[in-house]
């Protein structure tokens, strides 16, 4: 357009043209169909990635006990109403944009009718949310109370205690109402077919306790107890993470739910209520053990038949040493598979990943069958050999593994507490030992 | 001032100084001035307030066992009645403070506002005595929950009825100087509204703190 | 309503007053150039301030987004350790609530509002000056710890106990507390000026149903924070004496319940969730009728549907605690009003898309953007939905479902409805139009960027990722996602950078092009009815409103079968008077010198007494010159009486500033 | 500082009220009633073993002495009776919102149990819902 044309038309048809008003640069329309495309695109894989439950062990749509099924009974029926209304009103919105769009050739003053409102096409569209939302409430309702933990005569009471960053777990097996019985760390290990009511608190911050494929999460918050419930039917490995924002290292705190048959239960049971393991005269373990009582390791972690006295003393014991006054029982600690809020394996996976049951095929011997010792979505076997590489850097420098907060001099408030394991300083006999020792304590 | 003296507003003319008075506040659409509305509206925020740090008071009253003394080792109810009488009837002075400058009373209302203000400040007294005989028999800020509750509830309470006490003096002074003109009378209203807040407000605190079991 | 025919009493008593107060500082003059900004009172200019220092915040916080995503675009990154990770996405939520949502909705509220009622200010102009400024400084107090030992690390939810000293030794979480404590006066202080604004200000014939929706949803937004905020006070008051003189309130040894700090900060968390998108409702409300040349459909539905949703917004804020131990009948019952939240919302987009039904439809950027507003929202408010099931709630809170949620309400919502406003009012604020090819490219590139970014977090979340995560291991099935995700987030960056080009470039374009017309889009609201670039008196008279859309009905006529026809031109509508004889209040040094207060005190509470001293100082000289000092120079002006400032403590509401206001229509 | 004796402003004028503001006498009444009524309150703390030995009887007693004074202040000494009713509307919807969010807060804390008392976080078991 030249100058004279230009100045021949009104300031505001000077900014129509300079504006490109009315009209799409053809590139940008081609742009926003590729970026509507994108986007329906990445919401339809979407609908496949969530129903693709290959590799996804932390996946909430994949049930594996009766409470989750129920949490998925209810939510999937909505997914799908809402999947509809969403389609629906885009698909209405995108028809609207195209049907009464203002066509190049019209006069630029039409208009259309000029409606102001309806009253009952708008009680319609007030009353059918209305409506389906009021069905949704009473899913809701019935399935709430569904999911309530109720406690029987057969239900196995587990304290669930979450600290920074890590869980622990007190069981009550001769329910007395004393969760004094058995005590582990990290793996949850529960029989088949039977109601686990957990108990859930905290020592520190809040935390939230989720196995997503048993059931959702509940936080665990100091100073109160909330009751949640599991059940596992099929043996397996169940993942979980903590939910709730607990500091530092809320990424790497995890934990795990083993399923056993019931007998296995009971031989577990038996394994993990002896004291530890005496390790063999002059053996490289039996240093070890010296080395644990000698050094700081003792003042935090239990391992009893070794250091109660030590651990329980108020002057110098955990509560002097750890904000959360408790650090993981190491008396079973080799009956364990993973680690440092089960975010390491002590012993190796199984090869064709998670839910294989114990007992599988890999041997001393043939470690190559177990596979990589993955730190990650493939927990550690117990019935696997033990994996030593991951304990010894460990041992080496615990907050290289894992972010902790183990210096808190300059905190008046937590009175020379730690949060987290500190670095010990250990030689590497001293690691060497303290690893066999370790390795013994089935 | 000098620079004033050469300022020429530039839109300062005629039609607002032709009409002294076709412009005063009330002409609003609600027929209520824009301070006074805003000031209700303030004291119903307030509301809320209040009943967060008194919620959170209710959830706290009680120390743990071992924790420092608890209320009904602490609470002197017939010197709380005496002072929560004298903010009661500083709300009495108040509002005769409002009456007088209604009826361009002027000299009346110095003697009411200053009445308020001495009540006032008799009640802040009161609350400082109370609180240095509690911290003596061992309720610091930091020794419960309770402690923390109540100091920090009732103390609150004092901060806004200081913040009164200084506006009332202001008050006070102003008059004094000269300067509040009776149509200017809803000021002492506006400041009597939020004085009377803090005294509502202590009626719910003396009841619900220290009367309640 | 009293009439003003009685006899009034003059002024007792000469005044006093020779425009020096406290014999210190001289009044301060309207001049051009940056003092006008520093004194100014104008409300047109506090909101362009508001503006602008929103979208610098907005800088910072999507900065922060930056490094969040790179963070996470791959397993095991350690492009940021854990600590750090935790204070950039604490203070990127921060920023994002409460340094760019609520002030861009600040911004409109203060430049639109009062345009749209046919007034010529605000309430309150000193203490509208007053609330930007102490809004400004509270949010750099707030930035500067970054520079000060370390941001807050303890998410922008700061659940007790973690937010503790014992939990967070460093400063971090002490300038958030002191800082949103001083952005909150702000938002106190405006919302009290705004509201009176609407409800007292308006122009002859406009009754409430009468105002525009921007209005009206406004009116609601401050309502909500009128009520909102003190809960959020208290909570902070109580962290804060928490953590500096170690008040037992979050200690869990001296029997403090953690949940005390989760039901206070939601109860304010919830409404302050509805008070971020309403604006932006009110501001697409305003857009779809412009561009569909329609009236907006059921009018009355769309107000007293904000109007329920700011009502249940108060009873809903226990949803954010489904899995905290509520125990079940307060799970129920928060699960229950949480779902027919949905219903008031669901009528809104209804409306809204019965609005664009049987329009001609001018796709110019601004409704772009506000269709973008409707359809992403809906998928924000359907999400919404499927956690308000308490049971699903269980597997989906604190997972990226709800990062993802959130993001397609409050960026889907909240942002592209501002973007829609940014483009639509323009050239009423500054007087030229943004480049529209620019606008469109912005548009799809942030709708694609949007998209990509939070779309594939429903994925993710639903697989199992949860929320505040500095790292996530392989194997897990987030990788690709993830990836996805952060590609989106640089797009959004690039859509940005490509608004603020247009701003630039249009600007520079804009000079060899005559001014922007009077009335660009054929608008229908009052504020059309001034010149582009609004006038500092706004309107000269102030009009009589007949209607809703009262400048769209003086240009066109119904005709007798139902139709419109133009009979006049907007040029022939649009006040062109010099402003001679309008009366303003004078701008004033007291607000920013009382803002500038504040932060002073906070950095004592934080460093030094002696500080905390210096700040209190200056604040109790600035209240009182603030009292002292009449809102209207008197040399300036006729012998006004003088007004008194009664303070409490929170420096707020008590303010006796009375803008001289004309609402008789004159001339 | 001496004043020119100016006519009285009427009240409605200034501020809009609907009805005129008292006389002094009728704010003295409402001293007076809520001189009494503070009497009542404060004497239940010395016939709190006798006559009110059943606390419910009590706490009824003195929650309803509070609400009528504070009613009393608000409605007399802050003009909301004679006010327009808007400024009633704006103060009570924030007192109304203000009790009824609270005592769903204190509800889900389930404080009104057996003693009203939240539980020590000393003994865990003591809170178990949820």
């Amino acid at each position: 357009m030249s100058d004279a044309e230009q100045s021949e038309l009104t300031p505001e048809e000077q900014h129509q043209a300079a504006n490109h008003r009315g009209k799409m640069p053809l590139l940008a329309k081609i742009f926003g169909v590729l970026a509507v495309g994108a986007t329906t695109a990445v919401l339809i894989g979407s609908i496949y990635a969530v129903f693709d439950q290959e590799n996804k062990p932390l996946n909430g749509l994949n049930p594996q006990g009766p409470k989750a099924q129920t949490i998925q009974n209810l939510v999937l029926p909505v997914f799908v109403v809402a999947g509809i209304v969403m389609v629906i009103v885009c698909a209405a919105v995108l028809f609207i944009s195209w049907k009464f769009r203002r066509r190049t050739d019209e006069d630029p003053h039409s208009m259309g009718v000029q409606t102001e409102g309806n009253m009952p096409l708008e009680l319609t569209w007030t009353a059918i949310p209305a409506l389906i939302l009021f069905a949704i409430a009473i899913g809701t309702i019935i399935t709430s109370l569904e999911l309530e933990p109720k406690v029987g005569p057969e239900t196995l009471e587990v304290r669930v205690i979450g600290q920074q960053w890590w869980w622990s777990y007190e069981y009550d097996l001769d329910q007395d109402g004393n969760f004094d019985d058995l005590v582990t760390a990290n793996e949850l290990v529960v029989p088949t077919g039977r109601d686990v009511n957990l108990r859930i608190t905290s020592n520190d911050v809040i935390h939230s306790y989720w196995i997503p494929e048993l059931n959702g999460k509940k936080d665990a918050v100091p100073g109160q107890i909330n009751d949640w419930a599991l059940r596992a039917d099929e043996v397996g490995t169940y993942l979980g993470t903590c939910t709730e924002f607990c500091g530092l290292s809320h990424a790497n705190m995890r934990m795990l739910v083993r399923s056993v048959s019931p007998d296995d239960f009971d031989a577990w049971v038996e394994g993990q209520q002896r004291e530890a393991v005496e390790p063999a005269e002059g053996s490289l373990a039996a240093e070890g053990k010296k080395v644990f009582e000698a050094q700081l390791c003792s003042s935090c972690h239990l391992i009893r038949g070794v250091n109660e006295a030590k651990v329980e003393d108020p002057e110098k014991g955990v509560d002097a040493q750890l904000v959360s006054g408790n650090a993981p029982d190491l008396t079973h600690f080799a009956s364990r598979g993973t680690f440092a809020g089960a975010i390491y394996n002590s012993r190796y996976p199984n090869p064709d990943g998670n839910d294989q049951p114990y007992g599988a095929t890999c041997t001393a011997e043939d470690t190559d069958a177990c596979g990589e010792p993955l730190d990650n979505a493939t927990p550690g076997n117990p019935d696997n050999p033990f994996y030593a590489p991951n304990v010894e850097n460990w041992l080496r420098d615990p907050v290289a593994m894992k972010p902790m907060a183990p210096l808190q001099t300059e905190n008046p408030y937590a009175d020379g507490r730690v949060r987290g394991m500190p670095n010990l300083g250990l030689s590497e006999d001293q690691i060497d030992q303290l690893v066999a020792y370790l390795e013994t304590l089935r | 001032m000098a620079d004033t003296a050469t300022f020429e507003p530039v839109h300062e003319t005629g039609r607002d100084a032709a009409a002294p008075h076709a412009h005063i506040e009330h002409d609003t659409n609600t027929g209520i001035s824009n301070t006074k509305l805003a000031m209700w509206l303030f004291l119903g925020s307030e509301c809320l307030l209040f009943g967060a740090l008194l919620t959170t008071y209710l959830l706290y009253k009680n120390p743990l066992p071992g924790q420092g003394p608890t209320r009904e080792q602490l609470f002197d109810i017939p010197f709380t009645s005496a002072s929560s009488f004298v903010l009661l009837m500083s709300s009495l002075t108040m509002v005769l403070a409002v009456a007088a400058i209604e009826r361009s009373d002027h000299h009346r209302m110095r003697i009411w506002l200053g009445a308020t203000a001495v009540l006032g400040s008799l009640f802040i007294a009161g609350q400082i005595y109370e609180f240095t005989t509690f911290y003596a028999e061992g309720l610091g800020y930091t020794t419960s929950r309770f402690g923390s509750a109540f100091y920090t509830l009732t103390g609150f309470h004092g901060v806004h009825v200081t913040a009164g006490i200084i506006m009332l003096v202001s008050l006070l002074l102003w008059s004094l100087r000269g300067n509040l003109p009776e149509h200017r009378s809803e000021t002492v209203e506006v400041v009597g509204l939020y004085w009377h807040f803090v005294d509502v407000v202590w009626i719910v605190l003396f009841a619900v703190v220290y009367l309640i079991p | 309503m009293a009439v003003a025919d009685a006899p009034l009493a003059l002024p007792s008593g000469a005044p006093s007053h020779d425009g020096k107060v406290l014999g210190v500082f001289t009044r301060a003059q309207r001049t051009t150039g940056w003092r006008s900004w520093i004194t100014g009172v104008d409300h047109k200019k506090v909101g362009i301030m508001y503006g602008a220092a929103a979208i610098f915040f907005l800088l910072i916080g999507g900065f922060e987004a930056l490094l969040i995503r790179m963070q996470l675009w791959a397993p095991r990154q350690q492009l940021l350790s854990a600590d750090v990770y935790n204070q950039v996405y604490t203070m990127h939520g921060t920023t994002m609530v409460f340094l760019v949502v609520m002030p861009i909705g600040a911004a409109f509220a203060n430049y639109l509002l009062p345009l749209q009622i046919g007034a010529r200010d605000v309430a309150f102009p000193r203490l509208n000056a007053f609330s930007f400024w102490c809004f400004l400084f509270g949010g750099i107090f707030l930035n500067t710890s970054w520079l000060l030992g370390g941001g807050a690390d303890g998410g922008w939810f700061m659940y007790a106990p973690n937010n503790g000293v014992l939990y967070s030794p460093s400063h971090g979480i002490d300038f958030w507390v002191l800082g949103l404590i001083i952005t909150g006066i702000a938002s106190m202080v405006s919302s009290v000026n705004l509201i009176v604004t609407v409800l007292n200000m308006r122009a002859p014939g406009m009754s409430m149903m009468k105002m525009p929706i921007f209005t009206w949803m406004t009116l609601v937004t401050q309502f909500l924070l009128l009520f909102a905020l003190p809960v959020i006070t208290v909570a902070l008051f109580l962290l804060m004496f928490s953590r500096i003189f170690g008040a037992a309130f979050f200690n869990i040894d001296d029997g403090a319940n953690p949940l005390l700090w989760q039901h206070l900060f939601w109860i304010f968390g919830h409404p302050e969730v509805y008070l971020m998108i309403l604006p932006s409702f009110g501001l697409i409300s305003e857009i779809l009728p412009v561009f569909s040349r329609k009236p907006i459909f059921g009018y009355s539905f769309i107000v007293f549907s904000g109007v329920a949703i700011a009502f249940m917004g108060f009873g809903v804020w226990a949803h954010h605690m489904f899995v905290s131990g509520l125990g079940p009948t307060s799970v129920l019952v928060f699960s229950l009003t949480t779902m027919f939240i949905a219903v008031p919302t669901g009528v809104k987009i209804l409306n809204w898309t019965a609005t664009m039904w049987g329009g001609r439809l001018r796709f110019d950027t601004p409704l772009l953007f506000s269709i973008g507003l409707i359809t992403m929202f809906t998928i924000g408010g359907l999400s919404g939905v499927s956690h308000s099931i308490a049971p699903a709630d269980t597997q989906q809170t604190d997972t990226y479902y709800i990062v993802a949620h959130f993001h397609y309400v409050l960026f889907g919502g909240a942002f592209f409805g501002f973007m829609g406003g940014f483009y639509y009012y323009w050239p009423k604020v500054f007087g030229y139009m943004l480049s529209e090819k620019m606008g469109k490219w912005n548009f799809w590139v942030l709708f694609l960027g949007f998209n990509l970014t939070f779309g594939p977090m429903h994925i993710i979340g639903l697989q199992g990722m949860s929320r505040r995560y500095y790292t996530y291991d392989p194997n897990f099935g987030f990788d690709i996602w993830n990836k996805i995700a952060t590609i989106g987030a640089f797009t959004i960056a690039l859509s940005v950078i490509l608004f603020i080009v247009n701003i630039a470039l249009s600007y520079k374009r804009s000079k060899s092009l005559p001014p922007v017309g009077a009335d660009p889009w054929d608008a229908r609201t009052l504020e059309w009815i001034t010149p582009n670039p609004t006038p500092e008196w706004n309107f000269d008279p102030i009009p009589t409103v007949t209607r809703v859309d009262d400048f769209w009905y003086q240009k066109y006529e119904e005709t007798a079968d139902g139709g419109l026809v133009k009979v006049r031109d907007a040029k022939d509508i649009v006040q062109d008077s010099d402003g001679v004889g309008v009366h303003l209040p004078s701008p004033s040094y007291w607000p920013i010198v009382l803002a500038f207060g504040l932060p002073i005190v906070a950095y004592g509470l934080i460093f030094s007494w002696w500080l905390c001293l210096l700040g209190g100082a200056i604040i109790v000289t600035a209240m009182f010159g603030w009292a002292f000092e009449p809102p209207d120079d008197p040399e300036a002006a006729h012998g006004h009486g003088h007004d008194e400032a009664g303070h409490d403590d929170h420096g707020s509401a008590a303010d006796v500033d009375a803008l001289e206001q004309e609402v008789a229509p004159v001339g | 500082m001496a004043h020119p004796q100016q006519p009285p402003v009427p009240t409605s004028v200034l501020d809009g009220a609907v009805e005129d503001y008292p006389s002094d006498w009728k704010y003295w009444r409402v001293a007076i009633i809520l001189f009494v009524l503070t009497a009542i309150e404060v004497s239940t703390y010395v016939l709190a073993d006798s006559v009110f030995s059943d606390s419910r009887v009590l706490i009824a007693t003195l929650l309803f002495l509070m609400v009528v004074k504070f009613w009393a202040v608000a409605w007399y000494f802050m003009h909301l009776k004679f006010d327009k009713r808007i400024l009633t509307v704006a103060f009570y919807s924030g007192l109304a919102l203000a009790m009824v969010v609270y005592l769903c807060m204190l509800l889900a804390f389930r404080y009104f149990g057996d003693d009203g008392m939240i539980c020590p976080s000393e003994s865990l078991n003591c809170i178990t819902e949820g």
